[in-house]
């Protein structure tokens, strides 16, 4: 016989079923069920099979620790593996598939591996599998990949919605069983702004399932009464369904809302699951304790049960675990849960108390076997009997149902998150955490406390402590201190003697055998066991095999468990699901957008669009008949050295400086002078990191005497600006220069090519004829009639005669506008960063292709710009290294192919002519490449060794991954117009 | 006892009683010609190194815990030579070839399985970028595939590929990368140590360095004095804390690097493949644990836990490239502490002071080195001459301007 | 390190908000302090297990530069100031 | 000389307009795009002392036109527009103890506001809003998830936000995504 929900009793809603399905196959629960409770209510007790040995397994607990119970939910997208069914509030529609089988639950041809066993202990596969070396991968490891894992992940994505919060409060409670509804109670009257989170989908802990009266009241109506008083406190939220999951530093906490995981019909305007990152001033852990295992022969057989889980599906949700249930115990709570199947009209054969001495004052119908052992479960997918070593003799009862206590373990794994280290205590039988850290109490059973009277005094007490420690000066303890009368037993690790496999680690089939094993292999510390047998690293992360196994390997190694010491605890309590770590920022949204001030007028004007860190720039712009990218951006760069261009340039970086030492702190972050730089004037700057490599590079206008207006390189805007703050701020605090980045405010506008002045002197009020703005003028201007003042700079990275124009963000548009207009008669074309890169490459000027954080301004042919009359700047000192100064440095050169005709790519490698390829005869690299329509050939930039001594070399461009080797011939980096004849024009 | 097929089998019908310990737990001797401070992975190659291949092994690998507790057993089991400069390169691919030969040569399966390992890129310039790497990369021989968008769709459509932020364009493949099972590595090189004579000593932390003369005589350490021909610095994240106890400055930070587990799920991702428009990694063990991991948390730390932005950081990128992911749940993150070195390359050299010699500053990318830096780190000091392979990594090579800086962002430890 | 550093200017805000740059321990030294010494400052690290002063840029908040000083084993913040208002002597030693 | 209306494009002239989300539970968020006019970047010189009585007389002399935000730092906003001679003609009012930046365009200002806007917010900032920690008037730039913004407190149910333009509509993007949960009207003004 096996489990059934009986016809009344428990927290369910009978007058609302839930329809479900398992495995396909439709059954029906109740509102108030969990999947696990349900599946009970259907009699399905094999609902898994184990990870190594497929061995059959039913549910084991009520919770968190689930080992066995894993299944997978939801359908597509929403497809979840591994998921405990124990903590899956029932919904209708819900659908719930077994894992780790084949072809069913029920017949698994994997279960073959249980027969294999002794040839599959603790770390067999470090020992074979070695022969022939090339079987690993071919044979060997998809085998075992496909025989290993759990659940099957969906690769489709995810159609819901997550979010991640934040959360302040004086007081966080994390558990709402007794000590935490006190520890609530309590500091919710002392006004505090309280937090209290739970797991569980009706907050309660173990009040829920108690069937004692708490200081004379039933313990339902002191939980109801506790939480409508909560209920009322505008100063206390209670978050049911959400797990605290992790302490971090300054007492962050990291918790997950289980928002909408209990339907099957998902609100769109909401997140399925919402993260929590909690600022508590204080908190109190009131996770309460875990029910131990005990370690005997067949203790997975499904119908095996942990006798508080059963005794919690018994009171919540009426679950009559079967017909006949033994109970094992070595510790009180045996006797509460066979108490209340008595009280259930259920049949307990026995009581098989592992004790001799602390043996309860038993009342009800069943015998009491004190001192004796359950040694062997029997049965295969079901518990059939119960082998008991009782007086020195065997006897076999017969049941259906075994419930098994081992004593408690408390919860300390939040206490564990930062640091501190469990201490064994030989008076609680319990690794226990320092009770006070800075910022975290830990209260009730967690804290190794014992009965509810005393939890809840506990709570109360401590979270009275915390806040007045906080302020709170009129804080009352809600409850008052009782006497804890409760026993703590001798830990019993295992039962002797056992024939079947007793199981440590349900879940990754952890036997005792091979703990043993590990301690005779020298694996006996407990991290190095833990690896060796994989014990505790299943999903439950140990929380029912950890303590088991150090009292296994304590005895094995004749030590004390302190001496054993634990596994580390590390986040997260639970498992967590990526989406909720992910929130909102996912897809599209993975990162924000950042939108030039241009943008909609590129793209009316037909640009194509390519990401350049946050921002979307304009990359060419196709006109009708264009086929191709390279069409249009011969055709922008023809037309721009022909005629003129217009370029969106507000992406770079723009940054106000004022300040009367403003000059001087810039000639100090640039290698190059400024101080002297007279207003008016736009000048290139070189700026170097400390250890002497470029940094970035950019131009500086002095706008005033002391205003300056900095432009940098798109991709480096923010780490320059965060730059000259630290050197402003830490490095010389004694001057005056303060910064503000401007690089939204204006649209910058590049208007180049040798009509350019002729189309902007149409907009511009003043005279910029060259004599009245030669090359590198900055001022500001009147446009448009003195409509709006802008800035304007003649400098030019296309080596055309070339302004940048920057006008207020808003009229960047019009203004963009405007000048299309002004130059149509002039055959005006936008063009992209396509363009203009082809127009810097033929002109020699570098970007962080070239500024690649490894090269010097004499790299670069820079060598003049290093100031040495100033007596600092930022590099100076250490640009006379002996590596920096070496003779072979790779320096830049152009490169083109022999043949017009040929190509070459970008990242190819130089070698000389008819060298053999190998690392040592690399001479340097292509940094920068395109095709030149002014030459008819590919060009290029290159970093090779002793650069410029070898204009005119001949040799081979190297390209193997496209099997690309291309004769070319090393020359200036200056492919065209080397006069600057243009650029003066 | 030899590890085989057989072996297992004959045992198992004895009842596995006859296992022997996988390596001993001796009292430490007073003096050893070498004494190696650090148990973990390239303390342990360098000790089985210096044995089986150099001679010596009058050794002692000294480890204040258990071994293999450091970065060994706390990386994400990647392996791979997919370097750029020429002081990296040749390196990595000498390990990756021992990689290649190990299990036999220590006989312990430590499951190297070369999966392949792709680098995706999003634009352009980091297109460039991996073209240079990949042919650095041919130029000495390692295997190197520049893949573009539908080859890595075809192997990978479950990428996101259609609604991402940054489109993936395509990726630099390694095919002999992959991934090896990090623990086994550590105790297959104990074990080929301990059976040629190496004493490794755990529990036993050092507590100081003594000198006579200016030259090293020993360490005292919790299990007293014990004296040494040559000290080995091979601690990885504590090398600091070690040198100070000679006071010697190194160019290193110790930082938090954070990594990930998922729970077990069937095959789901064969090859290691790294996200290029965001920190994040992945591969699968054959345990079916998604193994995953981001950037550094950025600070420096001792502390072996990280912080929860940087998780979620990770978890974000994560999702950003396999949208999939959503709803995979993370079982675990931990933290090991990395030796940042000021340019992202590592240390092996000898030391301004006699007999002491350094291996460090291997950043967050020791595992995949562990072979070839335990080989060339016990020809350093069997030979006192460094080896041609890791010739390039000298201590001073930042005074002289000589540094390996793949990422080129210079002497900020976090930015590497 | 903490989840939230307690901004001199602006109160507790969490690490997104931040930029780290490293040891604040060590002054820049004047320019003729010799190769020594600049090698000291730009490569070589205290990297102390314990008490640490760090540089944080509080980025996305009031921009100053601050010198966070922490416990490198523990994560505790000691104090956190701004780097404006160290004196050269707090700086670090000058070389 | 080209003549032509100098059009003002909007910051939010591409963002969602219209009411999303749940249907009316009474909590609806308001967002609003608020008038792009001016906006005062004031940073103070070294060792130019308090300020805090200077600063104002560039203002307009509404509720929270000034807004710090930092030391030696403030955000001075008003609904109308300068041009950059009116702003230069502010700068003798600071006694040369201070700079002037012109944001006008550069920062763009949402409100936000309705029962739940705290809850709101809080779905991306780190700073605590609730009224005790944070009153009317008060200012913080922090981040809102992956941005940067200025949030200063209007109201008890109102906020307004200042956020770099080229962002702007990212932020408003979100806004409205964390706003769905209670219904939201986004008025951009189109």
């Amino acid at each position: 016989m096996s489990s059934y929900r009986l016809p009344k009793g428990g927290r369910i809603d009978r007058a609302r079923p839930l329809n479900f399905t398992f495995d396909g196959k439709p059954m029906q629960g109740l509102a108030g069920d969990t999947l696990a409770s349900a599946l009970l209510a259907n009699g399905r007790q094999l609902v898994g099979r184990s990870f190594k040995y497929h061995r059959p397994r039913g549910i084991l607990t009520a919770g968190a620790a689930e080992p066995n119970a894993l299944v997978t939910i939801g359908e597509g997208g929403r497809t979840e593996a591994n998921t405990r069914a124990t903590l899956v509030e029932l919904y209708s529609g819900l659908t719930a598939k077994s894992q780790n089988r084949w072809p069913s639950v029920d017949f698994d041809l994997g279960a073959v591996n249980s027969l294999l066993s002794p040839f599959l202990g603790a770390g067999f596969y470090y020992k074979t599998f070695m022969w022939p070396a090339a079987f690993w991968e071919k044979v060997y490891e998809p085998i075992i990949r496909k025989a290993a894992g759990l659940g099957r992940a969906t690769y489709e994505p995810d159609p819901d919605a997550y979010e991640k919060c934040w959360a302040h409060c004086d007081l966080l409670v994390i558990g709402a069983g007794p000590s935490g509804l006190a520890a609530a109670l309590t500091a919710g009257r002392a006004g505090a702004r309280v937090i209290l989170a739970d797991e569980g989908f009706e907050p309660g802990g173990s009040l829920l399932s108690e069937t004692a009266t708490v200081g004379g009241k039933s313990a339902a109506d002191l939980l109801a009464k506790t939480l409508a008083e909560l209920a009322d406190m505008p100063n206390v939220r209670i978050f049911s369904r959400t797990t605290v999951f992790g302490w971090y530093d300054g007492n962050v906490f990291g918790a997950v809302e289980s928002v909408q995981k209990n339907t099957a019909t998902v609100d769109p305007n909401r997140p399925v699951e919402r993260i929590w990152r909690i600022a508590a001033k204080q908190a109190i852990l009131a996770s309460g304790a875990e029910e131990r295992p005990l370690v005997f022969g067949g203790n997975d057989i499904p119908g095996v049960m942990m006798a508080g889980a059963m005794r919690s599906y018994l009171n919540r949700q009426a679950i009559a675990p079967g017909k006949n249930t033994v109970v094992f115990t070595n510790d009180e709570s045996g006797y509460q849960t066979a108490t209340d199947l008595e009280a259930a009209g259920l049949e307990v054969a026995a009581i098989v108390d592992a004790r001799a001495d602390g043996v309860s004052s038993w009342s009800g119908r069943a015998p009491v076997f004190p001192a004796a052992l359950v040694q062997d479960a029997k049965g295969g997918k079901a518990l059939t009997s119960v082998t008991v070593l009782k007086g020195g003799a065997l006897v076999t009862i017969h049941a259906d149902a075994l419930a098994m206590s081992g004593g408690w373990s408390p919860i300390i794994h939040l206490a564990c998150h930062r640091g501190a280290k469990p201490v064994w205590s030989d008076a609680k039988a319990a690794f226990l955490a320092p009770e006070i850290q800075e910022g975290l109490t830990i209260a009730g059973a967690a804290a190794g406390v014992g009965s509810i009277e005393t939890c809840l005094a506990d709570g109360a007490g401590k979270a009275a402590s915390a806040l007045k420690a906080l302020g709170f000066s009129n804080a009352t303890a809600a409850f008052v201190p009782v006497a804890d009368t409760a026993t703590v037993s001798k830990p019993l690790w295992r039962v002797h003697g056992s024939k079947g496999k007793a199981f440590v680690d349900y879940q990754n089939d952890v036997h005792l055998k091979d703990l043993g094993l590990a301690v005779a292999e020298g694996y006996g510390h407990v991290e190095l066991a833990k690896r060796y047998t994989t014990n505790g690293m299943a999903t439950d992360q140990g929380k029912l095999s950890n303590i088991n196994a150090i009292g296994i390997l304590a005895e094995a190694r004749k030590v004390s468990p302190a001496d054993v010491g634990t596994t580390t605890f590390r986040p997260f309590y639970t498992p967590l699901s990526f989406g909720a770590l992910t929130g909102a920022s996912k897809g599209k949204h993975f990162q924000p957008v950042r939108k030039s001030p241009l943008h909609d007028w590129a793209k009316k004007n037909g640009a194509v669009f390519v990401e350049t860190g946050l921002w979307y720039r304009s990359s060419w712009f196709p006109q009708a008949g264009e086929t191709t990218w390279r069409e249009s951006v011969d055709r922008e760069v023809l037309n721009v050295r022909k005629n003129a261009g217009i370029c969106d340039v507000s992406t770079l970086g723009k940054i106000e400086i004022f300040g009367k030492d403003a000059a001087e702190f810039l000639n100090r972050v640039y290698c190059n002078a400024f101080l002297k730089l007279p207003v008016g004037k736009a000048r290139y700057g070189l700026m170097l990191r400390e250890d002497g490599m470029i940094y970035d590079d950019g131009t500086t206008s002095r706008l005033g005497e002391t205003h300056f207006f900095m432009t940098t390189t798109t991709a480096y805007a923010a780490g320059v600006m965060n730059h000259l703050e630290f050197c402003a701020q830490a490095l010389w605090p004694e001057l005056d220069v303060q910064f503000a980045s401007s690089t939204d405010q204006w649209a910058q506008i590049a208007v180049a090519g040798p009509k350019s002045r002729l189309i902007l002197q149409a907009l511009v009020d003043e005279d910029i004829s060259d004599a009245a703005f030669p090359f590198l003028g900055a001022k500001e201007v009147s446009l448009c009639g003195g409509k709006l003042t802008g800035r304007l700079f003649r400098i030019s990275f296309s080596g055309e005669l070339a302004y940048e124009l920057a006008v207020p963000a808003g009229y960047g548009e019009a203004i963009a506008d405007a000048i299309m207009e002004a130059g149509k008669p002039h055959g005006i074309c936008p063009y992209g960063v396509e363009a203009l890169g082809v127009m810097r490459i033929e002109k020699g000027h570098v970007t962080h292709s070239e500024i690649n954080g490894t090269v010097i301004p004499s790299d670069l042919g820079f060598a003049k710009m290093v100031s040495t009359a100033k007596p600092d700047f930022i590099g100076k000192a250490m640009l006379l290294r002996e590596g920096l100064t070496a003779e072979d440095r790779l320096s830049l050169v152009g490169v083109k192919p022999l043949d017009p005709a040929t190509t070459f790519k970008t990242g190819s490698h130089i070698l000389s002519e008819g060298a053999v390829p190998s690392l040592e005869n690399d001479q340097g690299y292509v940094s920068s490449s395109c095709y030149s329509p002014n030459l008819g050939s590919t060009i290029g930039l290159a970093l090779v060794k002793h650069g410029p001594k070898r204009h005119g070399e001949h040799v081979t461009v190297w390209n193997d991954l496209k099997n690309e080797y291309t004769k070319a011939v090393l020359c200036s980096p200056v492919f065209f117009d080397p006069e600057n004849g243009k650029l003066h024009g | 006892m030899r590890y085989s097929a057989f072996s297992v089998f004959l045992n198992a019908l004895r009842g596995n009683k006859d296992w022997k310990p996988a390596w001993r737990s001796p009292v430490p001797k007073n003096h050893y010609d070498v004494v190696i401070i650090g148990g973990g992975g390239h303390g342990l190659a360098t000790a089985y190194y210096l044995a089986k291949e150099f001679g010596v092994t009058n050794v002692a690998v000294l480890e204040k815990g258990y071994i293999g507790s450091g970065n060994v057993g706390r990386n994400t089991t990647i392996i791979r030579s997919n370097y750029l400069l020429q002081g990296n390169n040749p390196f990595y691919e000498l390990s990756m070839k021992l990689w290649e030969g190990l299990e036999q040569d220590f006989n312990f399966n430590a499951m190297v399985s070369q999966r392949g390992v792709l680098n995706l890129y999003h634009s352009d310039a980091q297109r460039d970028a991996y073209t240079r790497r990949g042919n650095a990369m041919r130029l000495h021989g390692v295997d190197a595939d520049l893949l573009d968008r539908n080859t890595v769709r075809q192997m990978l459509p479950f990428l996101d590929f259609d609604n991402a932020r940054f489109p993936i364009q395509g990726a630099l493949m390694q095919k002999r990368g992959g991934t090896v099972r990090h623990d086994a590595v550590a105790w297959g090189y104990a074990r080929g140590a301990d059976s040629r004579g190496v004493d490794i000593i755990q529990n036993c932390e050092v507590t100081g360095i003594r000198r006579e003369n200016g030259r090293v005589v020993g360490v005292e350490t919790s299990q007293g004095f014990i004296g040494c021909g040559k000290l080995a610095l091979a601690a990885a994240g504590n090398s600091t804390v070690v040198a100070d106890m000679v006071d010697m400055k190194l160019p290193i930070e110790s930082h938090v690097l954070q990594a990930f587990v998922s729970e077990g799920l069937k095959p789901f991702i064969d090859n290691v493949v790294t996200f290029g428009a965001g920190h994040f990694y992945v591969s699968q063990s054959d345990k079916g644990g998604l193994v995953f991991g981001g950037d550094i948390d950025g600070y420096n730390s001792y502390a072996q836990r990280g912080n929860l932005a940087t998780v979620e950081h990770v978890a974000e990128a994560g999702v950003a490239m396999i949208p999939a992911l959503s709803r995979v749940r993370v079982l675990r993150s931990w933290g090991g502490v990395m030796d940042m070195s000021m340019d992202g390359s590592p240390i092996i050299d000898r030391t301004p002071i006699d007999n002491l010699y350094l291996n460090a500053g291997w950043c967050y990318g020791g595992f995949k080195a562990t072979p070839a830096s335990g080989f060339c780190y016990a020809h350093l000091i069997a030979k006192n001459e460094p080896h041609e392979t890791g010739r390039a990594f000298r201590l001073d090579r930042f005074a002289r301007g000589r540094m390996i800086d793949e990422k080129g962002v210079g002497s900020q430890p976090n930015l590497h | 390190m903490a989840s939230l550093i307690a901004c001199p200017h602006c109160g507790p805000r969490p690490k997104e908000e931040f930029t780290v740059r490293g040891d604040a321990g060590i002054a820049r030294p004047v320019p003729d302090a010799g190769e020594d010494a600049w090698y000291a400052y730009v490569y070589l690290r205290d990297n102390p297990r314990g008490r640490h002063k760090e540089h944080w840029h509080h980025t996305s908040g009031c921009r100053r530069w601050l010198v966070v000083e922490r416990d490198t084993m523990t994560h505790a913040i000691y104090a956190v100031s701004d780097a404006g208002t160290q004196d050269a002597s707090t700086r670090g030693e000058t070389a | 000389m080209v003549d032509f209306a100098l059009h003002h494009r909007p910051a939010l002239a591409d963002a969602k307009s219209g009411s999303f989300g749940a249907p009316s539970t009474g909590k609806r968020i308001t967002l609003a795009a608020l008038p792009e006019g001016h906006v005062l970047q004031v940073l103070a010189a070294r060792e130019s002392g308090d300020l805090q009585s200077l600063i104002p007389r560039i203002g307009d002399g509404t509720h929270h036109a000034v807004r710090p935000y930092g030391p030696g730092q403030w955000f001075v906003i008003g609904d109308a527009p300068l041009s950059a001679a009116e702003i230069f003609a502010k700068t003798p009012l600071l006694d040369g103890k201070a700079s002037i930046s012109d944001q006008g365009h550069g920062r763009v200002r949402i409100g936000i506001s309705g029962w739940a806007v705290e809850t709101v917010l809080a779905k991306g900032t780190a700073v605590d809003l609730a009224i005790s920690n944070f009153p009317v008037g008060h200012s913080a730039m922090t981040l809102i998830g992956h941005i940067s913004a200025l949030i200063t407190r209007a109201g008890t149910e109102s906020f307004e936000l200042l956020v770099l333009r080229g962002f702007a509509e990212s932020l408003w993007d979100e806004l409205v995504q964390m706003s769905l949960e209670f219904g939201v009207d986004a008025h951009t003004g189109k």
